[in-house]
């Protein structure tokens, strides 16, 4: 420990490249919160306290927990955390955090550790859409009303949890399909950079993309398929693999930034121009953004991350004995050639 | 008559075992090399063997600090979070320059090897767990210091990741050179030797009077300078200082090369030649997968059999 | 929480010193100490630790955990080490899930022949061909991980087990307020222990783990004894994730990965030698509860930071690991 | 009984038996003999299935068999106790006792209680007290031996075999080994015997079989050979050869000058040790005499700076060394040679030229670098002074014979040119010609100035060899034996003091 204390004491002077990047890398509340496609919460099937079980309560003297399912360490995660930790601030609210470094079984006790603590509310990042059958059941005992955000849980609204909010994977996919047919022409030979196995953002943004791709231009061919496990690293090694056995590729859709971002790299590192294999992402981080500027990238799909004040908005309402939507997709823009430049100060 | 010439080829039955026991690995890299002129477009060519080698490079650094570790009959589970630190370190020491980031860096990663070494050999706790726990650890050490990915933009890291001499990136020559270093001192130096009995015997050795605990600890801090180095160029290409990421589960393929390379486990024996080759075929065979576009559960299936089948193909035979 | 003949057990080791018999006794409960001081400084230090419901939550998440770090145990004792139990309790409740659409029955004995079979493989392997346990058990969670995915269509399917099965109630149900999947650890802990201590079988095993060699010549069955650890141990990841998946009502694809590493972690700090030789089952409960009282007083601070969050388990994991090592040096030095 | 025909068994680089045939009958004793690495160990492990013959049969009451593991040849009732002690250290003396043999109670749970009477039963019969619930590593050497000695012996076998049960016990002990041998052969057991000591094989052994370079010199009833055609046999030597050359080389005194080369004061380690002090001058050869677990091992142990110690000073030439440390031991010119060569001496994974440089890399080598030339240098000196049988510098010395593997371990020590030599049980294990010339070399070490400290089992080496014996019990200096006075029977005298074995509960 003696160490460690050290090490950490070094970081007393440490000198980073530029000092002003940690700036502008800072999450930007101003802008930011969310809009939500489908306004009209009643339009889609609703959820009232009464329905749902539970006594209503003050929001404000209540305690919410909030379970991230993994580390902040990558911007998505960090942007989402921040916003709903700053919409707790903001609003008073006393706010129980955990956090489930990817590990699933972890996430469950996680919930119940927060359950077990006195949240009255709680926010969920799912890991994972299935297995959540003993939390919803403790939750349930209690009548503790749930909002998971960014992922759904496989179980019923109203009765298990209270409501989704959160952007549709397999739009995502197939705006990202309408971007590539664009920037391609629709013809010619693509790869894809899928994310985690076994993650169903993976597989829902996979599906998209494909279906649309299927109906909309026959003529652009999935020819390459291989994870790049949503990392940059490994979407980096992989891409430079793929254009080596596969040189006349077209395009490639990455599944999120990081892993576009590597393909970016890849790209440069074999001594391609910018927008000679062009490259559609999901997620509209800064970075990605800042790639299309730069030429590289041909069209980012916004993945919202700011989930806090709806979320607490719509816990608000709800505790109040008012009705929620049961499914808040919210409206996911995108940053393409013609609007990058000017908003990259919302991407995060 | 017949008895001699029974006897000749029972002898080069055995022949051919030990050496398909000590060169098997090299078998096996030259079995995948083949399928890929065969079977895979575009495999021949200097750029692809270039990207195979660059890609290597910080697997196979990691992998010889292992070699050493393995050597005196340990392990070190922490490599792939020192990678991660290092590339923390680095990114933060930026603002110095290139050469003073590096420096601290690699003295991350020395300092981990250090604590590494201190448990295992004053405290006798087991390699294994004692590493565990600052694999654990480090990795959150790297993530405290710089939360999320960073980019990296000082043109000494970039052309330290894509520059070249006559053709051969400074990562390959690195790694190299780092692994005739490392040759060398197993078997030219003092030292080399004194590990070697002590991960054969290590009573012997502490009878023998040798420096034990002296030899264990400088062996740990070398994997982790060395897994420090792996992060640094692992950084350098990137272009990126992701530590969240950056080394997760190189330990696992680190100790993969090593063994598929003819190193026992059990200590007393390293080789250095084995586990380059080691390291070279796990690349190869995870690229030929790659290339030929097949979907993770056969990637992992595949590995697993490649894996067991190398590994027995080395095996010590029987005394029976 | 000690089975009877756990304890019946122990007491027929200590040695002629007082101070021999004292650091045997360290040794044994060294971890036990270290979990009720942990335990006492927490509840003290959060009135929302010593509460029924989170004992019961720490109880039942620990469960399958320390069902996978009982088979370690065995393993452990030989001086071996298994890999693949985090891939074969992800993919035991991935089997069980599938097979639940064809009756309890199956989905309980599916996992158990699968992951049974991926043990004997292993052990075989080991055992029969003298490949390292490190590098086969290794090859083994790479594989696992890869049927599973070829089960799932790469990830993308998750089974559902119906709620109303007899697995279902497995999992989800619970006895005297207690669940049934703890009820079930005890029993195989108890039943682990005996097994241990008082077959031959048992005898074979510490044989074999203090001195393979000597075990070999003095006519023990060394290899069955190793081929049978290694399946001992596929059985329990399966059976950790058939039960897991009984209380999740799913086949969840990502469970598992890193922990072997938890498992191996909790078997070492309940004091059994990595070396192999020495160990004890119920130390590998004790050692499981430590790592969820951690995880949980981590929780009940509340907002701390996840790097932060790693930073102190890998600290604590050193600091009890040494104590450990401290603890039982006296007696494992003479 | 139990015999093999036509056995010949090759390891990469030695033929370590070929065209061997072997009767062991009923209610006899046959002794096994020949030099170290004749192969006799060999023989043994391919009758117990632990080696697989390349050619010919064992055969086993006539009919042939092949046992494939040696829990197969346990059951067909062949047991045997191996050369270097084969037990599990960190198990209870009992459970090692009756490992396989556990006796069962109710659902087929062992019972702890019959078995702990049943293993203290079978020890007391040895005339051995031990608490039978101790992990067995906590036993001296000797003291495991008979445990390994019990096991053999509980077992209802029909075949027994020994593979030099004695190296490492005290003659009370070797007196009950032999009464022990002796019921067997009266229950019609036939017994194979390995062994190095002369007198022994005489005493106990009906039949003999030489073997040499790993065939079969010689068979027959051993009343018929006397002594020096037995020795020549094994050496292959002429017996005036033989004769000329004696059987101890020791030439009894040396001249030793008057200051201490070794000092040690008041060496005490709880529970093994109390305040032992001894000095040993330039020259001299100092036996250490006691029974097992006297702590004779501890002492030199605790000079050689391998047991901490909770008090005491060591000094060498007047300097002082730290206690508690080998390398500060060994810079001052201590050399231990351990009593437990497989586990503490040899690195078995290395060569026989890289043990023998073991210890003294740091001064065979410039700047961290090996200098491969002195130690080819020196590796060849001593592999001809010792008569050291390998098939090259480059052999794992884990292959080597257990009397070759001794030399290999001398070698390393004096290639360091020690002031003091430490040798704890420096020819166990090994054979006569070997051990002879060990023995020559002892003095002719102590002539050259060396301070000798010996620790011996084997009484008669004690004797001739050492200029004084110090006599320990339970750790503890008892008696000091000086010039004349140095005799067998003062010795025993000594040692028998008080009676033995009553210091345990
Ligand atoms: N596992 C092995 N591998 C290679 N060579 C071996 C092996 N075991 C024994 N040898 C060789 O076989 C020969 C016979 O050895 P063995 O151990 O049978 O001798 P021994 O007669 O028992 O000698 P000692 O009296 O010293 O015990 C020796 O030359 C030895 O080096
Ligand atoms: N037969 C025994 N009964 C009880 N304790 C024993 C026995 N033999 C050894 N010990 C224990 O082991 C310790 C050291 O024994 P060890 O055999 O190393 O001594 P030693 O005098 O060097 O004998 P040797 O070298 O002849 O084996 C003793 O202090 C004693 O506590
Ligand atoms: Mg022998
Ligand atoms: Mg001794």
């Amino acid at each position: 420990t003696g160490l460690l204390t050290s090490l950490v004491l070094t970081t007393g002077c440490t000198k980073s490249e530029d000092s002003s990047d940690s700036d502008k890398a800072a999450p930007q509340q101003g802008d930011s919160g969310q809009q939500v496609a489908s306004p009209s919460a009643g339009s889609g099937p609703a959820c009232t306290i009464d329905a749902y079980g539970g006594e209503k309560l003050d929001l404000k003297s209540a305690t919410v927990g909030f379970s991230q399912s993994e580390k902040e360490a990558n911007p998505f995660r960090i942007a989402e955390t921040a916003s709903i930790e700053a919409e707790a601030k903001k609003r008073g609210v006393k706010l129980l955090t955990a956090n489930a470094q990817s590990q699933f079984s972890k996430q469950i006790s996680d919930v119940q550790d927060l359950i077990a603590k006195g949240a009255d509310l709680l926010v969920i990042a799912p890991l994972n859409s299935d297995g959540w059958e003993p939390v919803l059941r403790t939750a349930a005992a209690k009548h503790i009303p749930i909002v998971t955000v960014d992922r759904k849980i496989n179980a019923t609204a109203c009765k298990d949890y209270v409501s989704f909010i959160g952007s549709d994977f397999v739009e995502q996919g197939k705006r990202a399909a309408d971007e590539m047919i664009e920037a391609t022409g629709g013809k010619g030979d693509i790869a894809i950079l899928l994310g985690s196995a076994g993650n169903n953002v993976t597989t829902e943004r996979t599906k998209g993309f494909v279906d649309r791709i299927k109906d909309k231009a026959p003529g652009l061919k999935v020819v390459f398929q291989q994870t790049g496990e949503f990392a940059r690293e490994k979407g980096q090694s992989v891409t430079e693999n793929l254009i080596q056995s596969k040189p006349g590729i077209k395009g490639i859709y990455a599944e999120n930034d990081e892993m576009g971002l590597g393909a970016v790299n890849a790209l440069k590192g074999a001594g391609k121009k910018a927008g000679a294999v062009k490259i559609v992402t999901i997620d509209g981080t800064r970075n990605a953004v800042q790639g299309i500027v730069d030429g590289w990238i041909s069209g980012v799909i916004e993945s919202n991350p700011r989930f806090g004040p709806l979320a607490f908005q719509t816990l608000d309402t709800f505790t109040k004995g008012s009705e929620v939507a049961q499914d808040i997709v919210i409206k996911d823009s995108a940053y393409t050639e013609a609007n990058a430049q000017s908003d990259l100060d919302k991407a995060y | 008559m017949t008895e001699l010439t029974l006897a000749q080829g029972r002898v080069d039955r055995d022949r051919l075992l030990r050496l398909l026991q000590e060169y098997g690995v090299y078998g096996g890299v030259a079995a995948l090399l083949l399928f890929n002129f065969a079977f895979t477009d575009h495999f021949v060519s200097a750029e692809n063997f270039r990207t195979q080698a660059v890609q290597v490079a910080p697997v196979l650094i990691v992998a010889l600090g292992m070699a050493l570790a393995i050597g005196t009959e340990g392990v070190d589970l922490s490599v792939g979070s020192v990678m991660a630190l290092s590339t923390s370190l680095l990114s933060l020491y930026l603002g110095y320059g290139p050469w003073a980031a590096v420096l601290v860096a690699v003295a991350g990663g020395i300092l981990i090897g250090l604590a590494n070494g201190a448990l295992v050999a004053h405290l006798g706790v087991q390699p294994i767990v004692a590493t565990l726990a600052l694999m654990v650890a480090a990795r959150g050490l790297a993530l405290v210091l710089l939360p999320q990915l960073k980019d990296v933009r000082d043109p000494g890291m970039t052309a330290l990741g894509s520059g070249d001499v006559l053709g051969v990136p400074y990562l390959v020559l690195i790694a190299v050179a780092l692994a005739l270093l490392v040759a060398f001192v197993v078997r030219r130096t003092t030292f080399g030797r004194q590990l070697l009995a002590i991960g054969d015997s290590r009573p012997a050795a502490r009878l023998a009077g040798l420096p034990v605990r002296r030899v264990l600890i400088v062996v740990y801090a070398c994997s982790g300078a060395l897994a420090a180095v792996a992060g640094i160029l692992a950084t350098a290409r990137l272009t990126a200082s992701d530590p969240t990421s950056l080394g997760t589960l190189m330990e696992l393929s680190a100790i993969t090369a090593v063994v598929v390379g003819g190193t026992p486990l059990s200590g007393g024996r390293v080789r250095i030649g084995g586990t380059v080759a080691g390291a070279v075929l796990i690349q190869l065979l995870t690229t030929t997968l790659v290339k030929h576009d097949l979907p993770p559960s056969w990637t992992q299936m595949a590995q697993a059999v490649v894996i067991v089948g190398a590994v027995y193909a080395a095996r010590e035979r029987g005394k029976r | 929480m000690q089975p009877d003949a756990v304890r019946k057990v122990t007491d027929d080791d200590p040695g002629p010193s007082r101070a021999d018999r004292f650091s045997a006794l360290a040794q044994q409960h060294g971890a036990m100490v270290t979990l009720l001081v942990a335990m006492v400084v927490a509840s003290l230090s959060f009135d929302t630790f010593l509460t029924g419901d989170n004992l019961e939550n720490m109880a039942l998440s620990s469960a399958f955990l320390a069902v996978v770090a009982l088979g370690m145990t065995f393993v452990i004792v030989t001086g071996g080490i298994d890999l693949s139990v985090g891939s074969l309790f992800a993919l035991g409740g991935v089997v069980a899930a599938w097979g639940s659409q064809y009756g309890s029955a199956v989905a309980l004995l599916l996992p158990l022949a699968v992951c049974g079979l991926i043990g004997l493989v292993n052990g075989l392997l080991i055992a029969r061909s003298g490949l390292a346990p490190f590098i086969v058990t290794l090859a083994a969670m790479l594989g696992a991980r890869g049927i599973l995915l070829a089960i799932t269509d790469e990830g993308s399917r998750t089974y559902l087990v119906d709620k109303d099965s007899f697995l279902a109630t497995l999992g989800q149900g619970s006895l005297l307020g207690i669940g049934v999947p703890v009820w079930i650890t005890a029993a195989l802990f108890v039943l682990g222990a005996v097994v241990l201590r008082r077959t031959r079988f048992g005898q074979y095993v510490y044989a074999v783990g203090g001195n393979e060699d000597a075990a070999a010549l003095m006519g023990a069955p060394v290899a069955r004894t190793k081929i049978a650890v290694y399946a001992v141990s596929g059985l329990c990841a399966g059976l950790a994730g058939a039960l897991n998946a009984a209380w999740l009502l799913s086949g969840v694809t990502i469970l598992g990965s890193g922990m072997e590493l938890e498992a191996i972690a909790a078997v070492v700090i309940g004091g059994t030698l990595l070396s192999g030789g020495f160990g004890f089952v119920s130390g590998s409960l004790v050692g499981v509860l430590l790592l969820k009282v951690i995880q949980n007083v981590i929780n009940q601070i509340g907002s701390l930071d996840s790097a932060y969050q790693q930073v102190v388990s890998g600290a604590f994991l050193a600091v009890v690991v040494v104590a450990q090592t401290w603890l039982g040096r006296r007696r494992r030095v003479l | 009984m139990l015999a093999v025909t036509g056995v010949s068994k090759v390891f990469p680089g030695v033929k370590a038996l070929s065209d061997v045939d072997f009767t062991a009958r009923a209610g006899e004793v046959h002794a096994l003999v020949g030099e170290n690495g004749a192969g006799k160990s060999t023989l043994i492990k391919v009758l117990t299935g632990v080696y697989r013959p390349d050619t010919g049969e064992v055969v086993h009451n006539g009919t042939p068999v092949r046992f494939t593991t040696p829990l197969q040849a346990q059951q067909a009732g062949i047991s045997t106790i191996y050369q270097e002690v084969n037990l599990v250290p960190l198990m209870s003396v009992a459970r090692n006792l009756l490992l396989g043999r556990e006796p069962r109670g109710r659902l087929g749970l062992i019972d702890f209680r019959r078995m702990h009477r049943e293993a203290d039963e079978a020890l007391r019969g040895l005339g051995i007290r031990v608490d039978v619930r101790r992990p067995l590593r906590e036993l001296g050497v000797g003291a495991q031996q008979m445990v390994a000695l019990a096991r053999a012996v509980a077992i209802d076998a029909r075949v027994v075999i020994m593979d030099e049960p004695t190296s490492s016990l005290e003659p009370r002990e070797v007196r009950t080994l032999f009464d022990v041998i002796r019921m067997l052969r009266e229950r019609g057991i036939a017994v194979v015997y390995v062994s190095h000591r002369m007198d022994e094989l005489y005493e106990i052994c009906d039949s003999v079989t030489v073997l040499r370079d790993g065939r079969v010199v010689h068979t027959g009833r051993l009343a018929d050979l006397d002594r020096l055609r037995l020795v020549s046999l094994m050496l292959g030597r002429e017996i005036g050869e033989v004769r000329s050359e004696g059987l101890t080389k020791f030439t009894g005194s040396h001249h030793a000058s008057a200051e201490p080369m070794l000092h040690a004061e008041g060496l005490t380690v709880r529970h093994q040790l109390r305040d032992v002090s001894l000095s040993i001058r330039p020259g001299e050869v100092v036996g250490l005499g006691g029974l097992l677990g006297s702590g004779r091992s501890e002492t030199a142990r605790a000079v050689a700076g391998a047991l901490p110690t909770d008090s005491g000073r060591v000094s060498v030439g007047g300097a002082a060394v730290r206690t508690g440390s080998t390398p500060a031991a060994i810079r001052a010119g201590i050399s231990l040679l351990p009593e437990d060569r497989k586990a503490e001496g040899i690195v078995p994974g290395l060569s026989v030229r890289e043990n023998i440089a073991l210890a003294a890399l740091p001064s065979l080598s410039r700047f961290g670098l090996v200098d491969d030339a002195r130690i080819d240098r020196i590796v060849d000196t001593f592999v001809k002074r010792l008569r050291i049988k390998s098939s090259g510098p480059h052999q794992k010395v884990g292959e080597l014979s257990g009397g070759n593997q001794q030399k290999v371990l001398l070698a390393r020590w004096l290639a360091l040119h020690p002031k003091v030599l430490l040798l704890d049980e420096p020819t166990r294990g090994i054979d006569v010609g070997a051990k002879a010339e060990v023995q020559a070399l002892i003095d002719e070490l102590a002539d050259d100035g060396l301070a000798v400290l010996l620790i011996s089992s084997d009484t008669e080496e004690l004797i001739e060899g050492s200029d004084r014996i110090l006599v320990l019990k339970d750790g503890a200096v008892v008696d000091e034996l000086t010039g004349d006075a140095v005799t067998e029977d003062a010795l025993m005298r000594a040692i028998a003091a008080e009676p033995a074995g009553s210091h345990h509960d």
